[in-house]
């Protein structure tokens, strides 16, 4: 069997020595992910990695988180010659000068999960972009506590028609954590429901910090808080810790709390009634987009729903929508 | 008689700076909101610094010799995965471990303690018979012990998946009350007074001090240095390993990038708190000042709902400021 | 004198990257004797005395303690042999106080249930009836940073003793103290001597050797030249035998013509409060002005702070009668005045850089080129100059200077300010730690400064080198001049009245 | 005459050793996979290292004092974000400042290096003014930096977003070639130039080594040490500024996230390359192996398909063995 001590293997495909392989049969794509200990994108990689199994020879390499060290795992895949290159950008601005080394070399680049703009799209024919809109996570956040609002009219703890709600960011400039902190708030207002910040700090995505953040928000403003929106699951996770610590989820205190990804431990919260709702970025889908699109790149071929498998926009996009989760459809997420 | 007076205030002020300076900062956020000064956000407070308390009390050890530790956030990490992977109940739909029994709780605490003891041991073999400076060994194994925990994490059915559904024993730890004082707050002052009579009271402590305040005086002593550098580093180790299973417990789940950067939070705690940078000097009394200067800005800026770019600017100042002012005491007078 | 050797080290090699340091050396020590090690700067002395203590590990040879072949690995087995040492360059710990400093390693301990702690009573009882019993006066609690660099030999003395070894190794333990303290020194040393006690003592100042010892070993570059019965010997012997030729004068002929004034010292008072006051002095051109004093008249302080290292509340300086600013050592160079410090090791050397590099930091800029670079075969050529004339023991300039013996390093320091070329030449106990030989070079180049009609100013404890060297000599007490007299006239006995005028 | 030879290629291999582990390394990876040995390879390593190079040294001159600058990372990340926000191209959708004309190039980046002296000043000032040590100094700052870089990366109408649409003559700098070498590395070969030349053959060099080496011997020997100080930790600074320039044009975009724990990598590649951690010690081309080293790493491991949390392990391994054999030569001989 698989030899765990081995850890995940990441390099996939018929071949397990590694290397060297490009020019067989097997088309050979380079995947660089943005960071490996994000959540969320271990199972987009994991995904890949399985679908490839058998098929193709993929290397898949960490960024670091950092643009600068992305770009020069881009040069390294460009200088062992793969067919392909899939690319989970670190900053969505910095696909323009990704497609240009692609374009030079003449490698089909499909870009995952992190939408480059539309312009730098434009730039070449042979680049594609397999995931969600970012915005729609925050949406989405924003609907499932507009659809408590409307059930519970208790929530409106003051009674003065406005959502007090405290906001718990990720990283500081992070594009996610920006987009969802501002998409968020505006799926609420949009649905007529007027909003207040009581307050917002970062939680880096963290759970400590998170739970840290939420216990000086509760010390401040107490009973004022009405919602609590959180940029990720581990930070809703680490607030509900503190609000538990507060005597909250215990008999009809109540506090609806948000976060985003539908990690485990989330679905759980939800099923113990902790977590009001999250929301699933698809991994499974999102691997297999992208897969198979950089397969079919790969092998000189055009991709299309045929060969894919899935639903190609303008000939470049391939969305793989948001999902909302709720203790109602828990399933959908597991 | 009033000069001599002055005098000796001055010279009490400057001796006692940095709790004077604590005050300072209370009384500073509790002037923008007096509800800053209760009861809750004491025990807030407390419980926040609880681990970071025995993080700087291990950091501590080793920035008295002369040396320090960056690898302390790693192994907690490390220690908040082991124990949080062991500790899972029963009916938790994606265990670590689908088929562990239940373990004693001391069995999981004690591994991930181990774990940090190891990499404790290893940190004081090639410091001590290799010589390699601290800076560099621990910048080495804290890549190889993030190196490891990684692939532990990543093991299937986990695949890196946030670890959560920890038995409520276990949470007890961090979140459990005696009385109405918060365990993991008894158990930090438990190891900060233990810290604090073997460093002023054991032939241990002041031996630590002579190593750092002249390695060479200690060896020419009959004092075997290298063996107490290595004690001194698992004695660390041990301390962060347990204090990644709190954070663990504290916030019922772990994932690998628990712990990240916490060495600098030690760090700055003890060098605000007096540590010297060259070793030798620092009590624990002043660590535990650090930590709570630490504790309280963090807490206080986001009580008072200070914008969290401006809390780092904040932040900044307040480390430069209160060590520039601290250090005048040990300044030669010429 | 009892036939018995308790020590004998036998054929004893050790050497380092470039240097033999021991070739094959046999030391052998008898019980209750003092017996003497000598020999130049470099001669190998303190390498043979870290052999028997653990801090080095021989090459080949054998030590052989009471009859029985011993393995020295580290300074706990030494100590645990009744071996201990006080160290040429002292090892104490700063921020510690006195009584942790003296028990380092040992401390009494007290059992409360299962636990053992500090018995800091014990500590403090026991330090004090230590450093009463040795007339030492220095306070168990305060902290080591504060004491003058004599206090701190002293404590090592203590320490050294407190073990109640069997063997004492003292290495220079002289070198800070004055005449008084030496004297005292003396006496602890017969006591433990009439106690069985064996010491092996290492200095440079042959009065002392030929005082206190019962046997002497001397040794030339690494090798044993012989050992001989004190009362063989007398000084120019011993001399001549560790220098391997004759050394008639101790001290070069001058031939000091003092001139004008060069610089005038007026009302200097120290900001800080017990230091020095109202200092008022004059040194002319081609004059050495000796100053005399105990350890703690503050005779440092007052040359640290006229080269601008420490800050006065009052006070002027004149050079050649106009008045200068000195407020830093950058503004002191620019008025051509040059400082060897007293502690080489923490305000001289810089040990990882080459002696090329160590001696010509004070004079860099004099190389630099229109380019902008160093011209760095001038460079090469005057610190060859320099370090030939001063005979500094090196096999290369580009050795680092940490490995080179104390002496040597201390002439490095010397032909540093040299190459400066200055003209008010400010010397804090310049040959302390430096063989007699060398000594003699150093004097030589004082005397020659002088006759071009540079002004010196040195600090000595040493009272022949004070009386043998000085033009005039001032005496300082307890941060006050308490005198300045004829060098040609002075006699120690004038000395030390006026170093102890304002000791009640 | 034979045991002569062998000691003397024993004293070379000890002297010279981290020259000859670098080349151990790439024959290692060159084992594994031959292709490793290209000329493609040669220049992507050399354009990776390029930006890492300059940082090092300026790190180099602050850690040849004794000192520490663990805000690099950060003044990178605020001169990149500076230049890239004034270097957009005028039909850009989303410029930081829709309305700037168009500057001339050198401007953006003057103010970019600016900011980084300034950081560098205050450092300075910081470290030799009111005697802060520089890693706490330098942590404060760092934060200050990065709270300011914060600030500005989120005004309107930016908000957080990265910033991409770089003008080509800006990214030319990062990307173009002279005649096959990319300017980039140009760029470094005379930084490393100049470096060496200053560091071997001027007095500011040796006052330098002097300081670290004995800073009371410096000053004795009428050294001004404080304005050194100052100096120094300003040239870093403008060192690590351009640094974030040459980040943001190679990548073509910038965030505030940009050049995070850079300073990590740059302290390991001295400290790996034979810098001494107390200062006084070391040479810049000990520094450019050091840089070359992780380099090859970096690029090797991913080279031949190596799991990245392998790599760390690898990583780790490598830097305690290699700084372990290296420290060897200074090491007193018993
Ligand atoms: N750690 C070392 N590394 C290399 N060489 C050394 C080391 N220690 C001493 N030496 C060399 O060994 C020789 C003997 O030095 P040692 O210190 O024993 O001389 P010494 O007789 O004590 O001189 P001094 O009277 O000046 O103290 C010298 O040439 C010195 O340069
Ligand atoms: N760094 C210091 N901090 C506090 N006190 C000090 C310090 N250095 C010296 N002293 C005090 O100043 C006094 C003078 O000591 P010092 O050794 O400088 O005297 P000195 O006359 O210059 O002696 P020497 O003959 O050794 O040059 C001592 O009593 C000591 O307690
Ligand atoms: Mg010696
Ligand atoms: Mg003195």
């Amino acid at each position: 069997g698989k030899a765990p001590s081995g850890g995940s293997e990441q390099s996939s495909g018929s071949s397990q020595s590694g290397q060297s392989q490009q020019s067989s049969a097997q088309p050979y794509i380079g995947c660089a992910i943005y960071k490996f200990d994000d959540t969320f994108m271990t199972s987009v990689r994991d995904t890949i990695a399985k679908a490839a199994e058998g098929k193709a020879k993929v290397d898949i390499v960490d960024s670091q988180n950092s643009q600068p060290t992305q770009n020069d795992k881009v040069d390294l895949f460009i200088t062992k010659k793969v067919n392909a290159l899939a690319i989970n950008p670190v900053d969505r601005t910095a696909a323009g000068v990704l497609i240009d080394k692609a374009k030079t070399a003449n490698i089909p680049i499909v870009f995952f999960n992190r939408e480059p703009l539309p312009e730098d799209m434009q730039k070449w024919d042979k680049v594609y972009y397999v995931g969600a809109k970012a915005e729609e996570s925050g949406t989405i956040q924003g609907q499932l506590v507009v659809d408590y609002w409307k059930a519970h009219p208790e929530a409106d703890k003051n009674k003065d028609g406005v959502m007090q709600y405290v906001m718990l960011k990720g990283e500081p400039g992070h594009q996610d954590a920006e987009l969802r902190t501002k998409y968020s708030i505006k799926a609420v207002e949009d649905a007529g429901i007027k909003t207040e910040k009581l307050a917002e700090d970062t939680g880096m995505w963290d759970r400590v910090k998170g739970q840290e953040k939420m216990a000086a928000f509760l010390a401040s403003l107490g009973d004022k808080i009405e919602v609590v929106f959180a940029n990720n699951d581990d930070m809703a996770l680490g607030a509900i810790e503190a609000l538990k610590a507060a005597g909250y989820f215990k008999g009809d205190k109540y506090m609806p709390v948000v976060g985003v990804d539908a990690t485990a431990p989330a679905l759980q919260a939800l099923e113990d009634g902790t977590l009001l709702g999250t929301v699933l970025n698809d991994g499974k889908n999102q691997g297999n987009a992208t897969f198979m699109l950089s397969y079919v790149l790969a092998q000189g071929l055009v991709p299309d729903k045929g060969n894919t498998g899935y639903e190609i926009t303008d000939g470049k996009y391939v969305w793989v929508p948001y999902k909302k989760i709720t203790k109602d459809n828990i399933n959908d997420a597991k | 008689m009033r000069t001599e007076n002055i005098k000796k205030t001055t010279e009490f002020v400057s001796q006692n700076f940095i709790y004077i300076f604590l005050l300072m900062l209370i009384a500073a956020i509790a002037t923008v909101n007096p509800k800053f000064l209760s009861l809750t956000t004491l025990r807030d407070i407390l419980l926040q610094s609880s681990t970071r308390v025995i993080i700087a009390i291990g950091m501590f050890c080793i920035l008295l010799t002369g040396g320090v530790d960056l690898g302390a956030g790693r192994v907690i990490g490390l220690a908040a995965v082991l124990s949080a992977s062991m500790l899972q109940t029963p009916d938790y739909a994606r265990r670590f471990f689908p088929n562990l029994p239940q373990l004693p709780l001391w069995l999981p605490i004690a591994i991930a303690i181990l774990a940090g003891i190891s990499v404790g041991l290893l940190n004081g073999i090639i410091i001590s018979r290799f010589s390699v400076p601290p800076f560099i060994a621990t910048l080495g194994t804290q890549v190889i012990a993030y190196g490891i925990n990684s692939i532990y994490f990543d093991l299937p059915p986990n695949n890196s998946q946030p670890i959560g559904g920890l038995r409520k024993d276990f949470t007890f730890l961090g979140s459990g009350l005696i009385g109405s004082i918060p365990i993991i707050v008894i158990i930090a002052v438990i190891i900060a007074a233990i810290a604090w009579v073997v460093f002023t009271r054991t032939s241990f402590g002041k031996y630590t001090y002579a190593i750092g305040g002249n390695r060479q005086a200690a060896e020419v002593s009959g004092i075997n240095v290298k063996l107490m550098l290595l004690l001194i580093y698992t004695i660390a180790g041990a301390c962060f390993g347990f204090a990644g299973v709190l954070e663990a417990a504290r916030t019922g789940g772990a994932t690998n990038n628990y712990g990240f950067m916490y060495e600098f939070d030690a760090i700055s705690a003890c060098f605000v708190g007096g540590v010297s940078t060259t070793g030798g000097v620092g009590t624990v009394p002043g660590v535990l000042a650090g930590v709570l200067i630490f504790g309280v800005i963090n807490y206080g800026l986001t009580f008072i709902g200070i914008n969290p770019y401006w809390q780092y600017i904040l932040k900044g100042i307040v480390i430069v400021v209160a060590v520039s002012i601290d250090i005048r005491k040990y300044l030669a007078k010429k | 004198m009892s036939d018995e050797f308790i020590l004998e080290m036998n054929n004893i090699s050790k050497e380092f990257p470039g240097v033999k340091a021991l070739d094959d050396v046999t030391l052998k020590v008898r019980k209750g004797t003092i017996h003497a090690l000598v020999g130049e700067n470099g001669a190998g002395k303190s390498t043979l005395m870290k052999c028997l203590f653990g801090i080095y590990k021989p090459d080949s040879g054998e030590i052989v303690l009471n009859k029985n072949h011993v393995e020295i690995n580290s300074p706990i087995d030494a100590l645990k042999l009744g071996i201990s040492m006080i160290h040429q360059e002292l090892h104490p710990v700063p921020y510690r106080n006195v009584m942790e400093n003296i028990w380092l390693g040992r401390f009494p301990q007290r059992k409360y249930g299962p636990l053992n702690f500090v018995d800091h009573k014990k500590m403090y009882d026991d330090t004090k009836a230590l450093l009463k019993g040795l007339n030492i006066d220095i306070k168990p609690n305060e902290k080591v940073a504060n004491l003058s660099v004599s206090k701190v030999q002293l404590m090592e003395i203590a320490k050294a003793i407190s073990y109640d070894s069997k063997i004492i190794i003292m290495d220079e333990p002289t070198s800070s103290l004055t005449e008084n303290e030496v004297e005292h020194l003396f006496k602890i040393i017969n006591d433990l001597k009439k106690r069985g006690v064996s010491i092996i003592y290492i200095s440079h100042k042959m009065e002392e050797i030929l005082k206190i010892a019962d046997e002497v070993t001397i040794m030339r570059d690494g090798k044993r030249i012989g050992t001989w019965s004190a009362s063989e010997l007398n000084i120019d012997m011993i001399i001549s035998k560790m220098v391997g030729r004759d050394l008639t004068n101790r001290f070069p002929k001058r031939y000091n013509v003092p001139g004008k004034v060069k610089m005038k010292v007026e009302n200097f008072t120290s900001s800080m409060p017990n230091s020095f006051k109202n200092i008022s002095f004059e040194v002319r051109e081609g004059e050495v002005l000796g100053v005399g004093g105990l350890v703690g008249a503050q005779r440092t302080e007052l040359i640290e702070a006229i080269f601008g290292l420490r800050s006065v509340q009052s006070g002027e300086i004149f050079i050649n009668g106009e008045k200068v600013n000195i407020k830093s050592p950058i503004d002191a160079k620019k008025h051509k005045i040059a400082l060897l410090t007293e502690d080489r090791r923490l305000t001289g050397i810089i040990p990882l850089m080459s002696v090329l590099e160590n001696t010509s930091i004070a004079n860099i800029l004099k190389y630099i080129k229109p380019n902008l670079l160093l011209d760095s075969k001038k460079m090469r050529n005057d610190v060859t100059q320099a370090v030939e004339m001063l005979r500094v023991k090196t096999p290369s300039l580009n050795k680092v200077i940490k490995d080179l013996s104390g002496g040597n390093q201390q002439k490095v320091l010397f032909a540093r300010w040299l190459l400066t070329e200055p003209e008010i030449f400010l010397l804090d106990e310049p040959t302390r730690g430096i063989d007699v030989g060398a000594k003699f070079e150093i004097y030589t180049i004082i005397a020659d400064l002088a006759k071009q009609g540079k002004s010196i100013i040195m600090i000595s404890s040493e009272m022949p080198e004070l009386l043998g060297m000085s033009d005039r000599i001032m005496v300082m007490c307890e941060g006050r001049l308490s005198g300045i007299i004829d060098g040609n006239k002075a006699t120690e006995e004038e000395i030390m009245r006026l170093a102890t005028r304002f000791i009640a």
